[in-house]
């Protein structure tokens, strides 16, 4: 048997409810669907005024440290935070840039680098990302291909990197790349040299992503985050991330159970609300048991990641389960929707597209799964 | 073993490829020609493009066709007239009619579309609310259609309509051939989550019929309809494809070309190449049984199997692909689809999601399989008797 | 922060344990005693076992208890007693019937059983057809009862019957408490699909209870089964069981002692691994947030996850043994279980085939979870107000 | 893409249809249900007067040619014979015999050896099986533990063989073993000296094993079936054992659908026959996709047997298939009869112990796959 598991507390503090509440209110208020549309098909998909607020609102700095100007606040409080943006597929930079960019800085900088980086990401001044992916099926990358080579007391980058989240957006680009000690990972400003973004047509819209070349790319001694190989440093922050993701994911499952169960109650066929047949009926309570199942884990989860040896085990789970659960929920729910939820106009896809492109960027729940089981042992 | 049937319509087709040679002949008047020898749907009656054959026959003659360099693609290029509206004109309609529509039809200088789902009819079409009153030779019809494809290059459009409101709702209905020109007809994309407009939506504002046009009796609608959807489920049955093609040869692509090696997708991508293998043999079972007269429940698998295969294999290609999984190379530019398949991996993805809703929910398959091949008994109805107006609706 | 209700409930406790030192007192002395101070069901009125307290008090009973070395495993020997009977004793019997019974249930002196289902009526409990008759003080009870536990070594039994057949199917019941000594009442041993029986079937021939059994009202017997099943609802809960244990921990096991390295089996078990974790943590979560007065509808999904859970990670467990799984190492020699669990894999796959149907199948746990728990509308009930001799069985 | 597959005739030949009805009538009055439980609970599992009979009908010797005593008739018609018996769940050796046996010795015996063998396994006679598995999850062995060593002109066997279906009724036991030449089969008489049959506690009671020991077995020269290493020549066997397996999968299925459709067209609750609710409906459906896709497959099996080519693809689909949908229709069938299923008075139990077991003991449908996946090069 395992070794027991640690007991968290599940029941949310006053501030996490409070943070809850707003942020639905901010975010049914100022982002709404038919703004994600907007943004959506919008070149960049990036609203600047949005950002503003969300900046204003603590939301860009709620888990960096108060005295780099952030909130101060853990991953349970962003975990709040990012359920309730999965419940509306909110566009735009703030996964790359407030938990990426972020955790990568928190985990693997110097106190200088966070003293240096950290206000400018805490204010939305700077928008973020972490470039780490080359390959399609790589999300525990080996060794990068992208090499970075000392010169004249810096760093010369050269290498492409792939599915580089709000690679459009961003204005510091955090890049893995192998050094002669290990890996290293690198600010790069998006506007140097050599670097150039190209933006992917995405089949989730409204998370944009780029491909990021960098010829010789010259960055400084200092770009360099923390010392020595940062191999380890990067797995906790890809942790950190799919358990961020996981929230998204359950809260835009949450959403798609009860988009499904709305309709069920007022959709009529042979005389009666499609929901009182087991057909419907049945798929809706699958779903509940899917969404609370994902509920379950991504909130242990964010309660753990301090927790080295426990989250080596929560974060996989996390990610794996609340995963399929939210590809599984968005999919009936468009089969609960028929005809009209195979429509643009219903906004039933804008949630199996985020689904399904969130299961394949931070790897798939096979490859979660496999982790989870190195972690326990079979 | 030869058939004095088989060897008169080799004749025939042999005198038609000869006073027509396919490779000097304009499609259309190579069409035009075959219906003229009662080639086109062998089963019609003379004078109507067929012969009083069985659609057996039609087969051989299609095949001999094709053999000798003859195009059958009028039957794609028209299919929801060539397949569905002429079985309707075939049992519902007056000789007139047939003479004025089934020539055209069949060389596709006039297409078809068919007008029967609604947004508040879908699984359950009879509860459909385009209104058509009568008013002296001619009818007014005011409503709207959706998922109709064609729509927008269509002459004519087989419309159902409700007639009679006070009567139930399977009664009320009556059957129409619409001019798709005619004024007050607005035909609109309706873009799907692909970013494309496969279909339409057809909204019909004081449009003007005459009753000339009217198939079978006023309150005949149902039945007249009825025939067409079951012209349309033979349509759409599985027919004879070669192993590992479509989409599960599409994700044996991605795999190989993947250079994949995990052997959990593997197996995951091999139990998908069985049930497809599967469902596969099954349709050309059902096809060897049916054409011997002895049709059997292997016949009506097909749809719920292949909407449920297609789903779950597109979504492992997905994953086989990872990270290009998540890219849309032809963007979301909403736009009229060019071709019909087939699609990249990603939008194939997205188009299957309809597999299980178009032509038959999955539900409404399994209530039929369950009731009118396994004999299971019906849910009970709240909505057969009552009049049309005072069923629950939304 | 200190309570003054724990304060108060910790002496309590303590005066028990050291008037009553666990290692030198007899099990049911001790309980008994325990009862008289009323720790028994903390919030039962005082007299009753309790002290006017809230359910979750009991929980820190239990606890110290069990930290001091006293057996609570009279919760476990007369489960659906003090589970389920209590709860309805204390919610609809008279002081004197309350006095009779809930002492000796509590020491495990008198145990007992539940006849609610029958033959015909499995999920529709409220189709039920045993019938008890009015004749002076008694009531004369015919009919079959079955997957009754303890049956075949219990003193009392929970029956609901029929006693009004022409009122609607709800409405006709009454419930009594049936003394299972007496003449006329025949457990036989209803065999399951292991070769065990943990189940009986009561038959009753002309069984005569005294009207002062009768608890509530003539005809209030759905209502005081409810109250039965809401308890049960409560007792099968996850509770919180340790990380990695029971069916899953016993997939794990396999998989060790097999040496088996197949990467795609291997994934499977990971996958119900973390399924079961989840529902595991959903089960913890479910009782802080009821413990904490909010209860939310992930207190609703265990029975039906573990259902399924159980059953999918028992098959994959058997799949893991390969060959050894075709073997049944105890037979099938047909007999009364000496232990419930852990079974070895083979019948512990057999076993949990019965998970998604004992307590509730799994259809109507969907049911309920639609309906209750999301708002779902419920189906057209075509039996609601007939009456019960009129609505359609078999 | 994968070649062209063959196209097969799949409508019965009369003789087909002749065989079908004549099994199905003498079964259901021979065996039915009562009988197979009174066998199920006996000692040995075996009715010498049904033996006989099914030996008097051809049965025994249905795939043996005319000129040893058979009926000389193909896979096909056997396949028919098996759907009905697995119909009926029909307990006793038949399958040991008449399939196991019979095909290793057709496929690898001399025709000297056939000339010998055949005869009396077609007349029932002797009762055969073959003994080939030794560890639990090996079912395409490499090579056998069991050893043959020669010594003064015959052969010396060691070793332990398990999973021998009908162990304990037969008096010919086919023995794999390591040689100095590769894998050889020996013909043991169940007999002699050093063979120690231990009969097994089973999960289905209808179909028995028996661990078989092998302690200095002396058998002599002419008891090694054919010349040369057997490898190949058992992999034939297997795949024909798999697709007559499969056909009696097909039966048990169908039967299963049979008794769910049945049963919820007259059980009622609540007023209505469960079979006018999705949650029964919608299960009965999925089954007959499963049963007729299991038809399918395992029908086409049997018409390609022959070509060697295909059959490696066509095998091993159909046991995959049919296992599964054997296994799912089996545990469904007891869901659709709810508490009365889960009784052993009920039939269902008896269909879905011999399609677990059924499904385990010549490999899970997982291992079919891969040998198919190896045929189609995926």
């Amino acid at each position: 048997m395992a070794d027991p598991a640690p007991r968290v507390r599940f029941a949310p503090t006053e501030e996490q409810e409070l943070i809850r509440t707003t942020a639905r209110q901010f975010l049914e208020d100022r982002v709404g669907l038919d703004r994600v549309r907007e943004l959506m098909m919008s070149e960049d998909g990036f609203d600047p005024v949005l950002w503003k607020e969300m900046a204003e609102l603590g939301w860009t700095g709620l888990t960096i440290g108060e005295e780099h100007g952030g909130a101060g606040l853990g991953p349970v409080e962003m975990g709040v935070l990012l359920e309730e943006m999965g419940r509306l597929v909110t566009p735009g930079p703030f996964f790359a840039s407030a938990v990426l960019a972020t955790t990568t800085i928190s985990q693997l900088g110097s106190p200088e680098q966070q003293g240096r980086l950290l206000p400018a990401l805490a204010g939305g001044e700077t928008i973020g990302t972490l470039a780490v992916f080359e390959q399609p099926r790589q999300w525990s990358p080996p060794s990068p291909a992208t090499t970075a080579r000392r010169r004249d007391g810096g760093w010369v980058l050269e290498g492409t990197k792939r599915a580089v989240l709000a690679g459009g957006n961003a204005d510091l680009i955090l890049v893995t790349a192998a050094t002669d000690d290990g890996v290293g990972v690198f600010c790069v400003d998006a506007g140097a040299d050599g670097v150039v973004v190209e933006p992917e047509p995405v089949l989730d819209p409204t998370r944009r992503q780029a491909t990021v070349s960098l010829q010789s790319v010259t960055v400084d001694e200092g770009a360099r985050l923390g010392e020595g190989d940062a191999t380890g440093g990067l797995g906790r922050v890809l942790a950190r991330t799919v358990v961020a993701l996981a929230a998204e994911q359950v809260g835009g499952a949450q959403r798609c159970m009860e988009m499904s169960v709305e309709y069920a109650k007022t959709r009529h066929q042979f005389g009666r609300p499609i929901g009182s047949y087991q057909a419907i009926k049945h798929r809706c309570a699958n779903m509940l048991v899917k969404v609370e199942h994902a509920r379950s884990v991504a909130r242990y989860a964010v309660r753990v990641i301090d927790d080295e040896e426990e989250s080596r085990v929560a974060a996989p789970l996390a990610a794996a389960v609340a995963s399929d659960a939210y590809v599984w929920v968005a999919g009936e729910n468009i089969q609960v929707h028929g005809g009209i939820g195979f429509t643009w106009e219903h906004d039933a896809h804008l949630y199996l597209k985020r689904a399904k492109a969130s299961s394949l960027l931070f790897g798939t729940s096979r490859h979660h799964r496999e982790l989870m089981g190195q972690a326990i042992g079979i | 073993m030869t058939d004095p049937v088989n060897e008169r319509l080799d004749d025939l087709v042999d005198a038609l490829l000869a006073d027509h040679p396919p490779a000097e002949t304009p499609e259309q008047e190579f069409w035009g020609a075959q219906y003229d020898r009662g080639l086109a749907w062998a089963w019609h009656p003379v004078g109507f493009g067929g012969l009083g054959l069985q659609r057996r026959h039609q087969s051989r003659i299609n095949d001999r066709l094709v053999a000798a360099g003859a195009s059958i693609e009028n039957r794609y290029r028209n299919l929801l007239g060539i397949a569905m509206g002429a079985g309707v004109l075939d049992a519902h309609a007056t000789d007139e009619q047939k003479r004025r529509w089934l020539r055209p039809m069949f060389t596709t200088e006039e297409l078809w579309c068919q007008l029967f789902s609604e947004p508040g009819a879908g699984s359950d079409v009879a509860g459909l609310a385009t209104r058509a009153v009568e008013d002296g030779d001619e009818w007014v019809v005011n409503g709207q259609k959706v998922w109709t494809t064609m729509a927008h290059v269509a002459k004519w459009g087989m419309l159902v309509t409700r007639t009679d409101p006070e009567a139930p709702k399977h009664l009320g209905m009556t059957y129409f051939v619409v001019d798709m020109t005619s004024p007050g007809v607005d035909v609109r994309p309706l873009y799907q989550i692909t970013g494309e407009a496969e279909f339409n939506e057809v909204f019909f504002n004081d449009v003007r019929i005459p009753d000339e046009n009217r198939i079978d009796a006023v309150g005949a609608g149902w039945r007249v309809a009825l025939t067409t959807l079951m012209n349309e489920r033979v349509a759409i049955g599985g027919g004879s494809i070669p192993r590992e093609s479509g989409y599960i040869g599409q994700a044996v692509q991605a795999w190989r070309d993947s250079g994949a090696d995990d052997p959990v997708l593997r197996d995951r991508l091999l139990a998908l190449w069985a049930e497809a293998e599967a469902a596969r043999l099954t349709s050309i079972r059902a096809d060897e049984m049916a054409s011997a007269g002895i049709p059997g429940p292997e016949g009506s698998t097909g749809k719920l199997a292949w909407a449920n295969l297609n789903k779950e294999i597109t979504a492992l290609t997905m994953e086989i692909l990872g990270l290009d999984g998540t890219l849309y190379p032809e963007g979301y530019e909403l736009k009229r689809p060019e071709r019909f398949g087939p699609h990249e991996p990603q939008k194939a993805f997205l188009r299957t999601r309809a597999n299980s809703i178009e032509g038959g929910t999955s539900e409404i398959m399994l209530n039929i399989l369950g009731e009118r091949v396994l004999g299971l008994p019906g849910e009970p109805r709240v909505d057969k008797d009552l009049p049309w107006i005072e069923v629950p609706r939304g």
